[in-house]
C-alpha cells in the first residue's frame, strides 16, 4: 500500500505545487510553461486513475494544444504585461478571494470524501451490453453507443466554436487565411523536425484511432495528434493553412458531423431508433462514424488553434 | 487515507487555486489558464469518481471517464474561443483588459 | 344572444371596435366627427339592460362578465349621455387640429374604459377596463403637447398605476378568499367579509378607489390632470372617469358588514377632505383647476356617503352614493363644458351663457330645485344631524362659496371681442348637458321609489338647502374682496411636498447607479459569485 | 428488457421523434450554411425556421393530446445507461417561443444582413445566419435534454454562438464584453459541470427523471445544488451577477441584441426552473428560495432605476432585461410556499414561465424598435428621439406595447403572470414580493413612459431620415409587441399547457 500511496502523493504533491506557481507567478510566460508542465503531470495523474483514454486526451488536448494556444498569445500579449499589473486588486480583495477560495476548497474535498461506498457506477450495465457493440473499449462504446448524443453534440460544439473563432475575422479579411505566414526554410530545424516527425505522427494517429475501438485511444487522440502534425508542417513553413472559404474545407469540418447524423438517421428504419445501431453492423458503423470524425476533428482543432484569419486569400 | 482520497482533495485544491487565480489575475490571459484549471480540477474529480466505480475487470466506471473526454474536448474549444477574442481585442485596442472603460475607473489609474 | 348581451356587448365593443379602426390612418383622421356616436349603446343599455342578467363570455376559469345593477345603470346612462355631448363638443372643440388622430385615439380608449367600468361584472375585465382607462386618460391628459401636460400626465399615470397596484393587490386577495376562487365582482363583497385578510383587502380597495376618486391627500393629480387637459377631455375626465372609483366602491364594499370603524374612517377622510378641497380651492384662479378642487371635494362627499352607509350598515347608500354621483356627472361636466364657451363669448352674450353656467354651479351646493339639492336631501338620510351632518353641512356651504368662485374666475375669461359667439357645435352640447344636469336628477329622484314631489318641494326641505347656500354666498362676495390677498397655493398642493423626495430620489438612484458600477467589476462579480455559493451552500444544509 | 435495470425503462412515446426532428433540424442548418456559405447561409435559415415553427406547433398539439410529455429514448439505450429526450409542457411552451421570435428576428434582419450586391461572401451577414440557426439548435437541445451532462454541452453550445453575436459589429467595446461574457459564463459552466460530477458521485446516474427519485439530503447533493444553482445564475445575469449584461446585449447590433435579451438568457433560467423543480424539490430549502427571490428583488429595483437613469434607449434596455430577469426568480420561493401547503404548485410555476415567455417577445420587439430607431435618427439618445412618432408610428406603438407588457397591465402577458404570482404570493403569505412586484411595475412604466413621451414630441421640421425603413420591419416588430400585449388572453385557453407533463409536485416533494 505505502509505495503507491507514496508515489501518488508525491505526484499529487508536484501537480499542486506546480498550479499553485502557476497561478502566483508574476510573469505570464512563465506561467503558461508551468501549465504545461501542469498539463504533463496530470496526465500521469490520469494514467493512476486507471483511466487510459482520458490521460491520453489530458495530455493531447489540455497539456499540448492548450499550451500551444497560451504560448501563441503570451508572446502576443507581451507589450500589456506591465500595464496589466497595475489593475492588479488590492489587498483586501486578495485576501477575500484567498478565504473564499480555500473555503471552496475545503467544503469541496469534504464532500468528495463522504461520497457513498460502494460508489455508484454504470460500469456493470456497460458491461452487459457492450457485446451488441461489438467493441471492446468501454469508453468508446459509451461516447459512440450508449451516450452517442453527447458526442455529436459534441461535435457540434467544435464546430461552433470555430464559426465563433471565425466571426472574429476583420471584415477585408472574411474568406482569407488564418494566422501569420511561417517563414519558409526548408532546411530549418522545424521543417527538418516536421518531416521527421509528421510521417511517424500519422502512423501512430492511425493506429490509436484503429485500436480505440478496443484499446484506450480513439478517434479524439488521433484526431488531436493529427492536428499536432498538420500544425508541425504548418510552423514549419512545409504547408501554407487554406484559406477559410475554399469549399473542401468546409467539407472537411463538417464530414464527421453529417456522416454521424446519417447513420443515426438511418439507424431509425434500421435499428428501431435515432443513433441505434443495426445488430451485427455496429462496429463497422462505428468505425465508419470515426473515420469521419478523426478527419474533420484534426482539421478542427488545427484551426481553432490558427485562430480567425489574418491574411487575405492570395498568400 | 487512501491513494483515491488524495486525488479527491487534490482535485479539490486545484479547483481552489484555480478560483483565486480567476478572481484576482486582471489579465484575461490568466484568467483563461486558470478557468483550465478549475476545469482539469474537476475533470479530476469525475476521474476519481470513475475509478470509485471499479467493477466487473473494468478499472473505472467507462461513463464519466467518457464525460471527462468530452469535456476536455469542450474546455479546449472555449478555451481556444477566448484566446482568439482576447488577441482580436487586443489588435483592435491595443490592450488586454477587461475593465469597462467608464465604470470601473479608479483614481489612480 | 338577446338584447341585453347585445347591448352590454356594444357598450364596450362598439368604442373598441372604433378603436380598432384607428390603427388604419385614413380612418383615424375622419373619426372624430363619429365620437359622439362610440357612447350610444351605452346609453341604450342603461335604459333597456338593467336587469341585473349576467352576460358571460370567456370560459369557466375565467368567465368575462357583463351585467348592469341599478347603481351602474344610473352612471353608466348619465356618463353615456355626457360622453354624446362631449363629443359632439370635441368634433368642434378639435376641428382640424393635427393632434386629432392622437386625441380620438386617446378618448375612444378612455370612453371603452369608462363605460366599461360600469358594465363590467367580473374582476378581470373590470380591471382591464380600468387600466385601459388610465392609460387613455394620460394620453388625453398629455394631448395638449406641453410641458404642463407632460408634468399632469406624468404624474397621473402614476398614481393610477400605484392605485391600480392597490386594488390589483385588493382583487387577487379577494378571488383567493372567495368560495372557488371566482372572478365575480358580486361575490366580492361576501368573499371579502368572510376573508381572513378582511381589513388588508379593505385598506387595499380603499386606498385604491380612494387614489382614483381624488380622496385627500392623494388628490394632487386630479387638479393638474383635470387643468391641463383639453376642454372636453377635462369635462369627462372631471365628470364621468373618476366615477370608476365610485362604481369600484360601491360593487366591492361590504357595506352591510363591513366593521362601523372602517366606514367611518372613510366618511370622515372624505368629508375632510371635501372641506379641505374648498379651501384649497378658492385660492385658485383658473377656471378649470377650480372645477377640479370642486371635483375632489364632491368626491370626497361621495365616498362619505358610502363610508357613512358602511358605519350604519345601510345597503341603500350604493344607490344614493350612483345617484349623489350621477348628478355631479352631468353638472361638472356643463361646468366644464360651459368653460370652453364662455371663452369664445363676448361680453354681450355672456349673461345667457353665465346665468344657466352659475345655476348649475351653485346648484352643486344644493340650491333648491336643482339636482344638487335633490341629492343632499336623499343622502341627509345617511348623513343624519350628527357631526357627519355638521361636516357636510359645511361642505354644502364650501360648495358655495367654491362654485361662485368659479364664476367670477370664468367670467374674467370670456372673449374680448364684445359681439363674440361661440360655435353652435360647442353651444348646443353644452346646452343638452346643462338641460340634462336639471332634468336627469328628477327624473332619477321621481322614478326611484320612496321619494315623491311634495318630499322635495317641501318648505321645510327647500329651507334647509336655501340656508347654506345663502351663507355661502355672503361668505363669496367677501371672499371676492379678499381673494386676492389669500396665499398662492399652487396647483396640485401638495405635490409640492412631493417635489422635496426629488433629492432623496436623486440619492437613492445614485446610489444604486454605484452599487452597480461597483458589482460590474471582475473581481467584485466574481467573488460575490463564490460568496453566493457558500450561503446557498449555508442555507441548504442549514434547512435540512 | 433486462433484470439489471431496477423498475421499467422509459421507452419512447408517440411522436417522440419530433424531439428529435427539433433538436437536429437546427444543426443540419448549421452545417449546411457553413458548407454552402456566403449568400445561402440566409436561405438555409429562412428555410429551416418556418419549418421549425410547424415543427414546434405539431409538437405542442401532440402534447396537449396526449396529455403527457413526450419522450425519445435515444439509441434504445434507456436511461440510466442512455439518454432520453423528454419535452414537457415548460419544453414545449419554450420550444415554440424560440421558433417564433426567431423567424421575427430572421425576417426583422433580412434588411440589416443582406449580402452587399457584387459581393459573393461577407462576414456579417454569414455570420448572422448561421449564428441564428446556432442559437436556435442549442436552445432546443436546452429545452429537450433530460441528462445534466448533455445539458452542459447544450449551455455551452449555447454561450459559443451567443458571444460572437455579441461582438457581430467587431467594435472594440464589443469585443470586450464579449470577452467578459464569455469568461464568467464559462466560470458559471465549470461550476455546473463540478455538481454535475458530484450529482455522478452520489447517485450513479445524471438522468433528470431518475436522479429525481435518488436525490436525498445530503452532502453531495447540498453542495451540487449550490454549485449548479450558482453557476446557472452566473450564465442568467442575475443581479449582481450581471457585469456582462448591460454593455454585451446594449452593443450588440439590434436583431443580436433581441435575441440576446430575449432567448439567450432564458435557456440558463430553464434550467434553473428543472434542477429546483425538477430534480431537486426535495434539497432546495425554502430559505433557499428566498434567497434567490432577494436576488430578483435587489434585480428589479437596482435594474429599474439604473434603467432610469440611462441616456441611450439600448442601454435602457438592456437594464430593464436586469431587472426583468429579477422578476423570473420570483417564483422559486412562491412554488415551494405552495408545496410546503400541500398545494400543487401550477400557479407558480405557469406564473414565472409566462413571465419569461411575454418578456421574450416584448424585449425582442423592443430591441428591434431600438434597432429601427436607430437607422432611421443614426443615434439613440432618449433626449432626442422627438419626432419618431411621425416617423415610426408603429414602432413606437410596438415600443408602448411592449412597455405595457413589461409593466403588467391587462391583457398583457405580464398581467397574467402578475396575477398568477401575486396570488401566489399572497395565499402562501409572502406578501413582500408583492411589494417588491408593485413598486418593479411602477418603476418600469416611467422609462416606459419617458421614451414614449419623448418620442411623441414633435419636431417642427421634419427631419430627414437616415435610412428609410421598410414597413414590413415596422409589422414584424409590431406583431411582436402585439403577441406580448395579447398573452393575457392565454387564460381564456381550455388547458394550461405548461402543466402537461409536470411531475405531481408534492409526490416528489415527501420522498
Amino acid at each position: 500500500m505505502s509505495p503507491t500511496l507514496l508515489v501518488d502523493g508525491g505526484l499529487l504533491a508536484m501537480v499542486v505545487l506546480v498550479a499553485m506557481w502557476t497561478i502566483l507567478v508574476r510573469d505570464s510566460f512563465a506561467a503558461v510553461i508551468g501549465y504545461a508542465c501542469y498539463g504533463l503531470l496530470l496526465a500521469f495523474a490520469w494514467v493512476r486513475l486507471a483511466a487510459i483514454d482520458a490521460a491520453l486526451t489530458e495530455a493531447a488536448i489540455g497539456g499540448g494544444l492548450t499550451s500551444v494556444l497560451l504560448i501563441r498569445a503570451v508572446v502576443r500579449l507581451r507589450a500589456t504585461e506591465a500595464s496589466a499589473q497595475l489593475e492588479a486588486p488590492g489587498r483586501t480583495l486578495r485576501f477575500g478571494a484567498a478565504v473564499l477560495s480555500i473555503a471552496v476548497a475545503v467544503a469541496l474535498g469534504a464532500v468528495v470524501l463522504g461520497l457513498p461506498d460502494p460508489a455508484p457506477s454504470l460500469a456493470p450495465q456497460v458491461a452487459e451490453h457492450i457485446a451488441s457493440t461489438g467493441l471492446g473499449n468501454a469508453v468508446t462504446a459509451v461516447l459512440l453507443s450508449f451516450r452517442a448524443i453527447d458526442t455529436l453534440l459534441e461535435a457540434v460544439v467544435l464546430i461552433y466554436a470555430l464559426v465563433a473563432v471565425w466571426a472574429l475575422t476583420p471584415d477585408r479579411l472574411w474568406g482569407g487565411r488564418p494566422g501569420p505566414k511561417y517563414a519558409d526554410d526548408p532546411n530549418g530545424m522545424l521543417a527538418y523536425m516536421a518531416r521527421l516527425l509528421a510521417p511517424l505522427g500519422i502512423v501512430v494517429a492511425i493506429y490509436v484511432f484503429w485500436v480505440g475501438a478496443d484499446l484506450p485511444g480513439g478517434k479524439f487522440q488521433a484526431g488531436t495528434l493529427l492536428a499536432a502534425m498538420w500544425l508541425l508542417t504548418i510552423m514549419a513553413g512545409l504547408t501554407d493553412v487554406p484559406p477559410i472559404s475554399r469549399r473542401w474545407l468546409r467539407i472537411a469540418l463538417v464530414a464527421g458531423t453529417v456522416v454521424f447524423l446519417a447513420i443515426g438517421f438511418a439507424g431509425v428504419p434500421l435499428a428501431g431508433a435515432f443513433l441505434a445501431y443495426p445488430e451485427g453492423v455496429a462496429k463497422p458503423l462505428i468505425l465508419i462514424i470515426e473515420a469521419a470524425s478523426m478527419v474533420s476533428i484534426a482539421v478542427t482543432l488545427g484551426l481553432l488553434v490558427i485562430g480567425p484569419p489574418e491574411r487575405s486569400e492570395s498568400p | 487515507m487512501s491513494g483515491l482520497s488524495l486525488f479527491g482533495l487534490c482535485g479539490s485544491a486545484l479547483i481552489g487555486i484555480g478560483l483565486y487565480g480567476l478572481i484576482v489575475n486582471p489579465q484575461p490571459l490568466r484568467k483563461i489558464l486558470a478557468f483550465n484549471m478549475i476545469g482539469s480540477g474537476v475533470f479530476l474529480l469525475f476521474g476519481v469518481v470513475a475509478r470509485r466505480g471499479a467493477a466487473l475487470g473494468m478499472g473505472g466506471d467507462p461513463v464519466p471517464q467518457a464525460l471527462v473526454i468530452t469535456g476536455i474536448v469542450v474546455a479546449f474549444s472555449a478555451t481556444a474561443l477566448a484566446i482568439a477574442l482576447l488577441l482580436r481585442l487586443h489588435e483592435a485596442t491595443g490592450s488586454a483588459t477587461l475593465r469597462a472603460p467608464d465604470a470601473e475607473r479608479q483614481p489612480d489609474a | 344572444m338577446n338584447t341585453t348581451g347585445l347591448l352590454l356587448g356594444a357598450t364596450v365593443g362598439l368604442p373598441l371596435a372604433m378603436l380598432l379602426a384607428c390603427v388604419w390612418q385614413p380612418l383615424r383622421e375622419r373619426m372624430l366627427p363619429w365620437l359622439a356616436l362610440g357612447a350610444v349603446p351605452g346609453l341604450f343599455a342603461s335604459w333597456f339592460a338593467m336587469r341585473g342578467e349576467l352576460i358571460v363570455f370567456g370560459n369557466a376559469q375565467v368567465p368575462l362578465a357583463l351585467a348592469i345593477d341599478r347603481p351602474g345603470g344610473v352612471l353608466l346612462g348619465v356618463a353615456a349621455l355626457l360622453w354624446i355631448a362631449g363629443g359632439a363638443y370635441a368634433t368642434t372643440y378639435l376641428g382640424d387640429k393635427s393632434s386629432r388622430g392622437h386625441f380620438v385615439v386617446c378618448w375612444l380608449m378612455t370612453l371603452a374604459g369608462c363605460l366599461g367600468v360600469f358594465v363590467a361584472a367580473d374582476m378581470a375585465s373590470f380591471y382591464t377596463l380600468l387600466a385601459l382607462l388610465s392609460v387613455g386618460t394620460t394620453g388625453l391628459v398629455l394631448s395638449e403637447g406641453t410641458p404642463r401636460s407632460y408634468r399632469a400626465g406624468a404624474i397621473y399615470i402614476g398614481m393610477a398605476l400605484f392605485a391600480e397596484s392597490l386594488i390589483l393587490a385588493g382583487m387577487v386577495l379577494t378571488v383567493v378568499s372567495a368560495p372557488g376562487n371566482s372572478l365575480l365582482i358580486s361575490a366580492a363583497p361576501a368573499a371579502i367579509d368572510a376573508s381572513p385578510w378582511r381589513i388588508e383587502i379593505l385598506v387595499l380597495l380603499i386606498a385604491g378607489f380612494g387614489i382614483k376618486a381624488g380622496l385627500v391627500p392623494l388628490h394632487f393629480w386630479i387638479p393638474l390632470a383635470h387643468g391641463a387637459a383639453p376642454v372636453p377631455a377635462s369635462a369627462l375626465l372631471s365628470g364621468a372617469v373618476v366615477k370608476a372609483a365610485v362604481i369600484g366602491l360601491i360593487r366591492f364594499m361590504p357595506i352591510e358588514s363591513a366593521p362601523w370603524a372602517v366606514g367611518a374612517t372613510v366618511a370622515l377622510l372624505g368629508l375632510l377632505g371635501a372641506l379641505y378641497a374648498v379651501l384649497v380651492g378658492i385660492t385658485q384662479s383658473h377656471p378649470k383647476t377650480v372645477l377640479a378642487y370642486s371635483s375632489v371635494s364632491q368626491m370626497g362627499v361621495i365616498v362619505a356617503i358610502i363610508g357613512m352607509g358602511t358605519a350604519a350598515g345601510d345597503g341603500s347608500a350604493r344607490l344614493i352614493a350612483a345617484f349623489y354621483a350621477a348628478n355631479h356627472v352631468l353638472a361638472k361636466g356643463a361646468l366644464f363644458l360651459a368653460v370652453g364657451v364662455i371663452g369664445l363669448t363676448g361680453a354681450r352674450r355672456l349673461p345667457a351663457v353665465l346665468l344657466p353656467a352659475a345655476v348649475i354651479a351653485v346648484g352643486l351646493g344644493g340650491l333648491p330645485l336643482t339636482g344638487g339639492a335633490l341629492t343632499k336631501e336623499v343622502a341627509k338620510s345617511l348623513m343624519g344631524d350628527g357631526p357627519a351632518g355638521v361636516l357636510a353641512t359645511l361642505s354644502a356651504i364650501g360648495t358655495t362659496v367654491l362654485m361662485l368662485h368659479f364664476v367670477f374666475c370664468v367670467r374674467a375669461t370670456a372673449a374680448d371681442d364684445d359681439d363674440a359667439r361661440a360655435p353652435a357645435g360647442l353651444v348646443v352640447p353644452w346646452l343638452v348637458t346643462a338641460a340634462a344636469s336639471i332634468v336627469v336628477p328628477w327624473a332619477l329622484y321621481l322614478t326611484a321609489g320612496g321619494y315623491s314631489l311634495p318630499d322635495a318641494l317641501a318648505p321645510k326641505a327647500l329651507w334647509a338647502a336655501l340656508w347654506p347656500i345663502a351663507v355661502g354666498s355672503l361668505l363669496a362676495f367677501g371672499l371676492a374682496r379678499w381673494q386676492p390677498k389669500l396665499p398662492r397655493i399652487p396647483e396640485g398642493d401638495v405635490v409640492a411636498a412631493l417635489g422635496r423626495l426629488t433629492p432623496a430620489a436623486a440619492a437613492l438612484s445614485a446610489y444604486c447607479a454605484s452599487a452597480d458600477a461597483l458589482a460590474r467589476r471582475w473581481p467584485v462579480a466574481s467573488l460575490t459569485l463564490l460568496c453566493l455559493l457558500m450561503l446557498l451552500a449555508g442555507v441548504t444544509v442549514g434547512g435540512h | 428488457m433486462n433484470g439489471a435495470m431496477a423498475g421499467i425503462p422509459e421507452a419512447t412515446t408517440a411522436g417522440g421523434f419530433l424531439l428529435v426532428l427539433m433538436l437536429v433540424l437546427p444543426v443540419l442548418g448549421v452545417l449546411a450554411a457553413l458548407v454552402l456559405g456566403g449568400r445561402h447561409a440566409r436561405r438555409v435559415a429562412m428555410l429551416a425556421l418556418p419549418l421549425g415553427l410547424v415543427l414546434a406547433v405539431m409538437l405542442g398539439a401532440e402534447l396537449v393530446q396526449s396529455g403527457q410529455k413526450l419522450v425519445y429514448v435515444l439509441g434504445g439505450w434507456s436511461p440510466p445507461l442512455g439518454i432520453a429526450l423528454r419535452a414537457d409542457g415548460l419544453s414545449a411552451v419554450m420550444l415554440l417561443t424560440t421558433a417564433l421570435i426567431l423567424l421575427a428576428v430572421a425576417v426583422y434582419g433580412q434588411a440589416d444582413f443582406r449580402m452587399p450586391e457584387g459581393a459573393a461572401d461577407a462576414r456579417a451577414p454569414f455570420m448572422f445566419w448561421t449564428l441564428l440557426l446556432a442559437v436556435w439548435g442549442s436552445l432546443n437541445a436546452v429545452f429537450l435534454a433530460g441528462d445534466l451532462f448533455t445539458l452542459y454541452v447544450a449551455l455551452e453550445l449555447l454561450t459559443f454562438a451567443g458571444v460572437p453575436l455579441v461582438c457581430l459589429d467587431g467594435r472594440p467595446e464589443t469585443l470586450q464584453a464579449a470577452l467578459r461574457y464569455l469568461l464568467f459564463a464559462l466560470l458559471g459552466s465549470v461550476l455546473y459541470m463540478l455538481g454535475a460530477v458530484l450529482l455522478y458521485g452520489a447517485y450513479g446516474t445524471l438522468d433528470i427523471a431518475l436522479l429525481a427519485g435518488r436525490v436525498r439530503p445530503e452532502p453531495a447533493a447540498f453542495a451540487a445544488a449550490a454549485l449548479m444553482t450558482v453557476g446557472l445564475l452566473a450564465k442568467t445575469a442575475l443581479f449582481p451577477l450581471h457585469l456582462w449584461l448591460p454593455p454585451a446585449h446594449a452593443g450588440a447590433p439590434a436583431a443580436a441584441s433581441a435575441v440576446l435579451s430575449a432567448l439567450v438568457v432564458k435557456g440558463s433560467f430553464f434550467l434553473v426552473i428543472r434542477l429546483w423543480l425538477d430534480v431537486m424539490p426535495g434539497i432546495v430549502t425554502p430559505v433557499a428560495g428566498q434567497l434567490l427571490a432577494g436576488l430578483g428583488a435587489a434585480a428589479i429595483i437596482v435594474g429599474n432605476l439604473v434603467a432610469l437613469r440611462q441616456t441611450r434607449l439600448k442601454l435602457l434596455i438592456a437594464y430593464s432585461t436586469v431587472a426583468q430577469i429579477g422578476y423570473l426568480f420570483l417564483m422559486f420561493p412562491l412554488a415551494a410556499g405552495l408545496s410546503a401547503m400541500q398545494l400543487p404548485n401550477d400557479p407558480a410555476v405557469t406564473g414565472g414561465l409566462l413571465q419569461a415567455v411575454s418578456h421574450a417577445t416584448a424585449k425582442a420587439a423592443m430591441f428591434m424598435g431600438a434597432g429601427l430607431i436607430y437607422a432611421t435618427l443614426g443615434h439613440d439618445r432618449i433626449a432626442d428621439l422627438a419626432g419618431v412618432g411621425r416617423q415610426l408610428p408603429m414602432t413606437l406603438l410596438a415600443f408602448a406595447l411592449g412597455g405595457i407588457s413589461l409593466v403588467g397591465l391587462p391583457p398583457a402577458g405580464g398581467f397574467l403572470a402578475k396575477w398568477l404570482l401575486l396570488s401566489t404570493a399572497l395565499t402562501t403569505g409572502q406578501w413582500w414580493w408583492v411589494v417588491v412586484m408593485v413598486a418593479g411595475g411602477l418603476l418600469t412604466s416611467a422609462y416606459v413612459f419617458i421614451v414614449v413621451m419623448r418620442a411623441l414630441v414633435a419636431v417642427d421640421a421634419e427631419n430627414t431620415p437616415k435610412m428609410v425603413v421598410p414597413r414590413h420591419r415596422e409589422a414584424v416588430v409590431l406583431a411582436l409587441a402585439s403577441l406580448s400585449f395579447l398573452l393575457g388572453l392565454a387564460a381564456l385557453l381550455p388547458v394550461d399547457i405548461v402543466q402537461i407533463g409536470r411531475p405531481q409536485p408534492f409526490a416528489a416533494g415527501l420522498r
